[in-house]
C-alpha cells in the first residue's frame, strides 16, 4: 500500500502519510509526544507565530457548539525567536516534516517573518495565515481581498528562498475562487484550506459573548461540508497542490478531502477528541484503505464522479 | 518522559449521592483503573463517553478524587450540558480517559496545611487528605450550599480535622469568610502551606486574603479546557511577574499544564 | 409573561410568540397539524413559492451531516396558483400568521409572483429568498450582491401593496451588512436571516456527491454560531426588524437570537428531530423565560454586553 | 383527521438475530406500544434515540413489523451509522418515535397474492402476512443473502406458504430472478396481486416484470427520508402519468406520504 505523498510541482513536499495536523491545535507538537509517535504523522503544523511575542486574545477564548467549537485565541506565542530556540530543537525534523505557521499585520512584516523562517533547516514549509478572523488589526482582510491576498503571497514568496509556501484560505468570502487563483497567481506553491469559519455564541443568563472576543472563528466537524466544498471549488480552479482541512474526524473523512483533489489534509478540532487521535488516524486510514481495495492514493484523489 | 496515557475504559458504577429537590446532582463515577505508573493529588484526567459521538467534541476536566488497585473514581456535580450527560452513564458505558494531567498540590510533611474546599472543590483535597505522608498535620474547612450528602465529606481521611459549613445566604457567606480569614492570618503566622480549591469568587477572596497576610497559598482553578495537554491555549490564565515556571512566556499559562494548581502570587484570576 | 411580538414600523406585522417555522422544513403546515395546534405558534412561512410549477433538483436531495444537514431540493412546488387554491384554504390564517416565501429568476418575475400574492387576505407578509444556493439559474447570485438584492427588494416592494416584505439574506458573503444595509435602502421592512451555507458531501465508495446537485446547503445546530454572527451583525447595521434563524434547537437557542437583536426567529431543521419540535418549543420557551424572570421579550431583546 | 403521533417510549430490549462472521447485524426492537388507533402493514414509523442528542438530526423510518398489546417491534439491519447505533439500544432507553405512516400496501382478501422480499425487506410482509384475513391466499418467495436465522423468517404466519432463497452469487441471482419472473406471470395471468419489498435493484427487476406480464404490482420505497411527514421533500420518487394519488404535482411523489407503497407503474425508480 502506496499512503506516500509527493506534492507535484517544485516544491519537494513529501510526507509519509496525508495526515498533518493543523495550526493551533497540536501545539508545538511535543505536547503530544507522550501519547503517540509524532514521526509516524505526515506532518506537523505548528502553532501560529509572529515577529514579537504576543499575548492573544482575552479570556474566555474558547466555547464548544454542536459538533465543533469556537475560538478567538489570537495567535498568543512567545515570538519567533524563541520557537527557534527554545521548541523546534525539540522536534524530530529529520524524519518528520514541520511546518511553521505565520501570521503578521502587512506584508512587510509577513517578509521579514518569512526570512528568519527561511533559514531554518529544520523547517520544511510556511504556511501563511492570511485568513485569521481573531485579530482585529486587518486579520481578517487579507484573506478576503485578493489583492491584499496577492500581495501577502508575493512579499512572502520573495523571503521564502527555497522553502514551498502554503497560503492558508478564509472560507468567510463570497467566491473562494477568486482568492485562491490570486494567490496561485502570485506565486504560491501549495494553497491550504480552510481556516475557521466566522462566528459568534452568547450566554443568555450573563447576557455576554461565550468568548470575550465576541466574533470567533468555528471549527470541527459541523463546518465538514463547507470545508468540503471549499476544497472542491479550490481543486478545480488552481494546479497546485491542495491541502483540505475542516472538520476531519475519521478515515472517511479523509478520503473525502482526497476525493475531491487534496493532496493531503490537515486535522484540527479532532485532536481535542482524544490527544492521540490523529496517530489513531493514520492506522485507521491504512486498514481503510485496504478495506476498500485502494492501494495507491494519487489514483484515488480527485476521482470524484460528477 | 511523560508518563500520561490515552484509554478507553468501562464505566464500573455511577453513584448518586444526596439529592437537591429531588434531583440527584452529584455522583461518584467510578471506573476501571488505568495503568498509571504514578499521580498526585491535584491532578486531574480528561474524560468523555464514547456515545457523545461528535455532538459535544471537548472531554471534560475532572479532579482525580481516588484511585485504588482496582478503580479510578471522579466525583462531580452536574452544572451543564456535559455534567448532565455524564449522569446518564450506566455500568458498562466506555469512556475515553487521559492523565494524570497537570500541576499537582505542594506537599510538605511537616508543614501545618489549611485546606479549604468550596462545595465540589473538595474533591482533590479528598485525594490530598488520604495521600498526606503525614496527614495530623492537615485541617480542612469546608463550605458547602447543598445538603452535606451531597458531597464525600464522609470519605475524608479521618486521620484529618474537618470542619463544614453550610451555606444558607449572605450571613452564613459572611461568616464563612470571616472564620477563612482568621485561618489563613494564623497559618500565614506559623509559615503554614494554604491550599484551596473551589469556584473563582471564593478563590478570588483567598488569594486576597493571603496576599493580605502573607500566607503562601495555592490555588486550583477550574478553567474551561479543551485539550487538556498544553496545546490549545484556551485555558489560559493571565500570570504576574512572580510566576517562574519554565515555559510560560507572554503573561500567560496554560491551566492544564501549568496548573491547575497555581501559588495565589502568580497568577490574576480572571473577572468571571 | 409577555410573549408578544410587535415589528415595530409600518409593517403591521404581529406575532403570538417569536416562534415561527422556517421556509422548506414546515412543508404547507398542514403536513404537521397531526402533531400539535399550529395557531399555538408565532406564525408559519411556507415552502418556497414560484409562478410555475417547478419539479425541484433530481434526486438525492438530501444527506445528513453531523450536527446538521444538506439540501438541494431545489424549490419543488406545484406553482402559486395551486397553493392559493389548495393549501391557503386549509389553514387557519385568521389566527396564524402564514408568510409566503417566494422564488424567483429574475426581478420583474419576483414583481408578478408578489402581486398575485398580495391580492391574498390570508398572507400576513411575503419572504423573498434571494438566497437559494440551488437553483443554478441565478439563485445564488441576487443574495451575493448588493446591487441586485436592492433591484429585487424594489421590485418586489412596488407589487406588495400594503403587505409587509421580508428579505431573506445568504451568510455566503464577505460581508452580509453590506447586503442587509442595501436592502433596508430599497425598502425592505424586515429582514430575515439566515439561509443554509454552502456545502457539500460526498460518498468514497460510490466516489459520487452525496446530493445529485453537488454542491447544497447546510443547516441545522451546525450553523448556529454562523447564524448568531450574522443576526448579530446585521442587527448592528439596520435599523429594520430582524428575524433570526439557523440551527435553533432549545428555547435557550431562541433566547440567543433574540438577545443579540433579533425580534423573532424561524425553526428549521429541529422539525426534523420530531414533528411537534416547534409546538413544544413555545411551552418551553414559556418555562424558560419564567425560569429567568424575563417577562418581557422586548425588554431582553438585544441586550447583549459587550 | 390523521391519527399519527409522536411520543417518547421506551425500550424493551434489542435483540440480536444471527450473526455474520461473528458480528450481530441484525436486530428485533422490542419498545413499549405507542397509543394508535390504527394501522396496517407497509406502514412505517419515524424512530430517533434522544441518546443521539443533535449529532445525528435524522429519525431513521423502518417498517412496522408487529404491534401487540404490550409492544412494537421493528426489525433492523445494521447499515451505516444510524443503525450501528441502534443496535447499541439498551433496555430503558428512550426513543421518540411517530407514526403510523404512509400509504400500505393494498389488501384484497380472496386475490391470490405473491409476496416478494428481498433481504430486510421481508420485514413489512411479515406483518402483512400476520394481518391478513385470508392468509392462505399469500404465497412468498424471500432471497437474502445474510444466513437465514438473521431474518425474522421463522416468525412468518405458518398459515401461508413461502420459500426462501440464499443468494451466493450470480448464479444463485440469475436463478432467484427467473423464479420470481415465472411467479409473476403466473399471477398476472390470475389477476393476482404482486407485492414486493427489497433493494432497488431487486425492485426494478420486479417492476420490469410486472410491466412485462401485465402484473398489478406495489413495490415499498426505501428512500432517505427527513420528516417523514412529506413536508422536506426530500424522499421524492419520480411519477409517471398513470399517478392517480390525489395532491402529487410536478411529476414528484413524496415516499413517505404517497409511498412508501406504490402502484409499480405508477413510478419511476431512480438510478441508483
Ligand atoms: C482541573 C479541573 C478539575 C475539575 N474537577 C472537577 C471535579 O472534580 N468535579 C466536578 O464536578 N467538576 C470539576 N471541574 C469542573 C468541571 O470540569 C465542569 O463542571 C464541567 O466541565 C462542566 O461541563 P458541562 O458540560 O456540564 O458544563 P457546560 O455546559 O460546558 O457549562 C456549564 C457551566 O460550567 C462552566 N464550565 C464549562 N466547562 C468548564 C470547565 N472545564 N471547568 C469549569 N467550568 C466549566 C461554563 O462556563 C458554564 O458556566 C474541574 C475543572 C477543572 C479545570
Ligand atoms: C419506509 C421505509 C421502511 C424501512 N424499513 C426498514 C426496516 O424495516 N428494517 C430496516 O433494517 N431498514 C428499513 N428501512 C431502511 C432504513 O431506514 C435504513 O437502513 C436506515 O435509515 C439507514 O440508516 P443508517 O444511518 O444506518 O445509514 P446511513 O449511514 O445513513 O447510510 C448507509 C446506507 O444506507 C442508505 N440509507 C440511508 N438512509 C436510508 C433510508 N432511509 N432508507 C434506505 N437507505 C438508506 C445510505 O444511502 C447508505 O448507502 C426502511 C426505509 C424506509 C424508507
Ligand atoms: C484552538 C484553535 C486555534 C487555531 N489557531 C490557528 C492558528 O494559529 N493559525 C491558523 O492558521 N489556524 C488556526 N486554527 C485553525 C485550524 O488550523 C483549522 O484551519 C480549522 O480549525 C479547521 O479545521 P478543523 O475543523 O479540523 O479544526 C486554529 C483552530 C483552533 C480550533
Ligand atoms: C429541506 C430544506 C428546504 C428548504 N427550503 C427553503 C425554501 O424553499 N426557501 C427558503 O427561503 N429557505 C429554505 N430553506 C432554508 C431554511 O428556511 C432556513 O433558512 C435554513 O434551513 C436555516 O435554518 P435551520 O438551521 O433552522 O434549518 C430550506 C431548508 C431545508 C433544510
Ligand atoms: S486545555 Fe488546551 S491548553 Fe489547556
Ligand atoms: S421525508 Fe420529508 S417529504 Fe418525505
Amino acid at each position: 500500500m502506496n499512503m506516500n505523498v509527493t506534492l507535484p510541482g517544485s516544491t519537494g513536499l513529501q510526507f509519509k502519510n496525508p495526515i498533518l495536523t493543523a495550526s493551533g491545535t497540536f501545539g508545538y507538537g511535543v505536547e503530544f509526544a507522550p501519547y503517540g509517535d509524532l514521526t509516524s504523522l505526515g506532518g506537523i503544523v505548528v502553532k501560529g507565530l509572529s515577529l514579537e511575542p504576543r499575548a492573544g486574545n482575552p479570556m474566555p477564548r474558547i466555547a464548544e457548539t454542536p459538533c465543533g467549537m469556537l475560538n478567538a485565541v489570537g495567535l498568543q506565542n512567545s515570538g519567533v525567536e524563541t520557537f527557534i530556540t527554545e521548541k523546534l530543537p525539540k522536534l524530530p525534523t529529520d524524519e518528520l516534516p514541520v511546518i511553521a505557521n505565520i501570521y503578521a499585520c502587512d506584508p512587510a512584516e509577513f517578509g521579514e517573518l518569512t526570512a528568519v523562517l527561511a533559514a531554518e533547516k529544520g523547517i520544511a514549509a510556511i504556511e501563511v495565515n492570511i485568513s485569521c478572523p481573531n485579530v482585529r488589526e486587518g486579520g481578517i482582510l487579507f484573506g478576503q481581498d485578493a489583492t491584499l491576498a496577492a500581495r501577502v503571497t508575493e512579499a512572502v514568496k520573495k523571503a521564502a528562498g527555497d522553502k514551498p509556501i502554503i497560503i492558508k484560505l478564509s472560507p468567510n468570502v463570497t467566491d473562494i475562487t477568486t482568492i485562491a487563483k490570486a494567490v496561485e497567481g502570485a506565486g504560491a506553491d501549495v494553497i491550504s484550506c480552510i481556516n475557521t469559519l466566522s462566528g459568534m455564541g452568547v450566554d443568555i443568563r450573563t447576557r455576554k459573548p461565550l468568548i470575550a472576543n465576541v466574533i470567533g472563528g468555528l471549527s470541527g466537524p459541523a463546518i465538514k461540508p463547507v470545508a468540503l466544498r471549499c476544497t472542491h471549488q479550490v481543486c478545480k480552479a488552481v494546479s497546485i497542490p491542495v491541502i483540505g482541512m475542516g472538520g476531519i474526524a475519521s478515515a472517511e473523512d479523509v478520503l473525502e478531502f482526497i476525493l475531491v483533489g487534496a493532496h493531503a489534509v490537515q486535522v484540527g478540532t479532532s485532536n481535542f477528541l482524544r490527544p492521540d487521535f490523529s496517530f489513531r488516524l493514520v492506522k485507521e486510514l491504512e486498514q481503510l484503505m485496504e478495506k476498500m481495495n485502494i492501494t495507491d492514493l494519487e489514483e484515488f484523489r480527485g476521482s470524484l464522479k460528477l | 518522559m511523560h508518563q500520561e496515557q490515552c484509554t478507553t475504559l468501562t464505566v464500573l458504577d455511577n453513584v448518586p449521592f444526596g439529592t437537591v429537590s429531588g434531583e440527584s446532582l452529584f455522583f461518584a463515577l467510578r471506573i476501571e483503573r488505568p495503568e498509571w505508573a504514578d499521580w498526585q493529588p491535584g491532578q486531574f484526567v480528561m474524560l468523555r463517553p464514547e456515545g457523545w459521538a461528535l455532538d459535544m467534541m471537548w472531554a471534560r476536566p475532572f479532579s482525580i478524587c481516588r484511585v485504588s488497585k482496582r478503580d479510578l473514581v471522579i466525583f462531580f456535580q452536574v452544572v451543564g450540558r456535559g455534567t448532565k450527560r455524564l449522569a446518564e452513564l450506566k455500568t458498562g458505558d466506555k469512556v475515553v480517559v487521559w492523565g494524570p494531567l497537570g500541576t499537582p498540590f505542594a506537599v510538605e510533611d511537616k508543614t501545618p496545611t489549611l485546606l479549604l474546599a468550596g462545595g465540589i472543590g473538595i474533591a482533590p483535597l479528598v485525594a490530598y487528605a488520604q495521600k498526606h505522608p503525614q496527614p495530623w498535620n492537615l485541617h480542612m474547612e469546608f463550605g458547602h450550599r447543598m445538603p452535606l450528602n451531597c458531597y464525600p465529606f464522609e470519605s475524608i481521611n479521618e486521620r484529618i480535622t474537618a470542619a463544614s459549613h453550610l451555606e444558607r445566604g449572605p450571613d452564613d457567606l459572611a461568616h464563612f469568610l470571616d472564620l477563612i480569614e482568621t485561618s489563613i492570618k494564623e497559618y500565614a503566622e506559623s509559615d503554614g502551606l494554604v491550599l484551596a480549591c473551589g469556584p473563582t469568587p471564593f478563590l478570588r477572596a483567598v488569594q486576597a486574603f493571603a496576599a493580605k497576610h502573607g500566607a503562601r497559598c495555592q490555588l486550583s482553578l477550574e478553567n474551561r479546557m479543551a485539550c487538556g495537554v498544553g496545546a490549545c491555549l484556551g485555558c489560559v490564565t493571565k500570570t504576574t511577574d512572580k510566576m517562574t515556571a519554565k515555559g510560560v512566556a507572554a503573561g500567560r499559562a496554560q491551566a492544564c499544564e501549568h496548573g491547575p494548581v497555581f501559588w495565589a502570587d502568580q497568577i490574576v484570576l480572571d473577572e468571571d
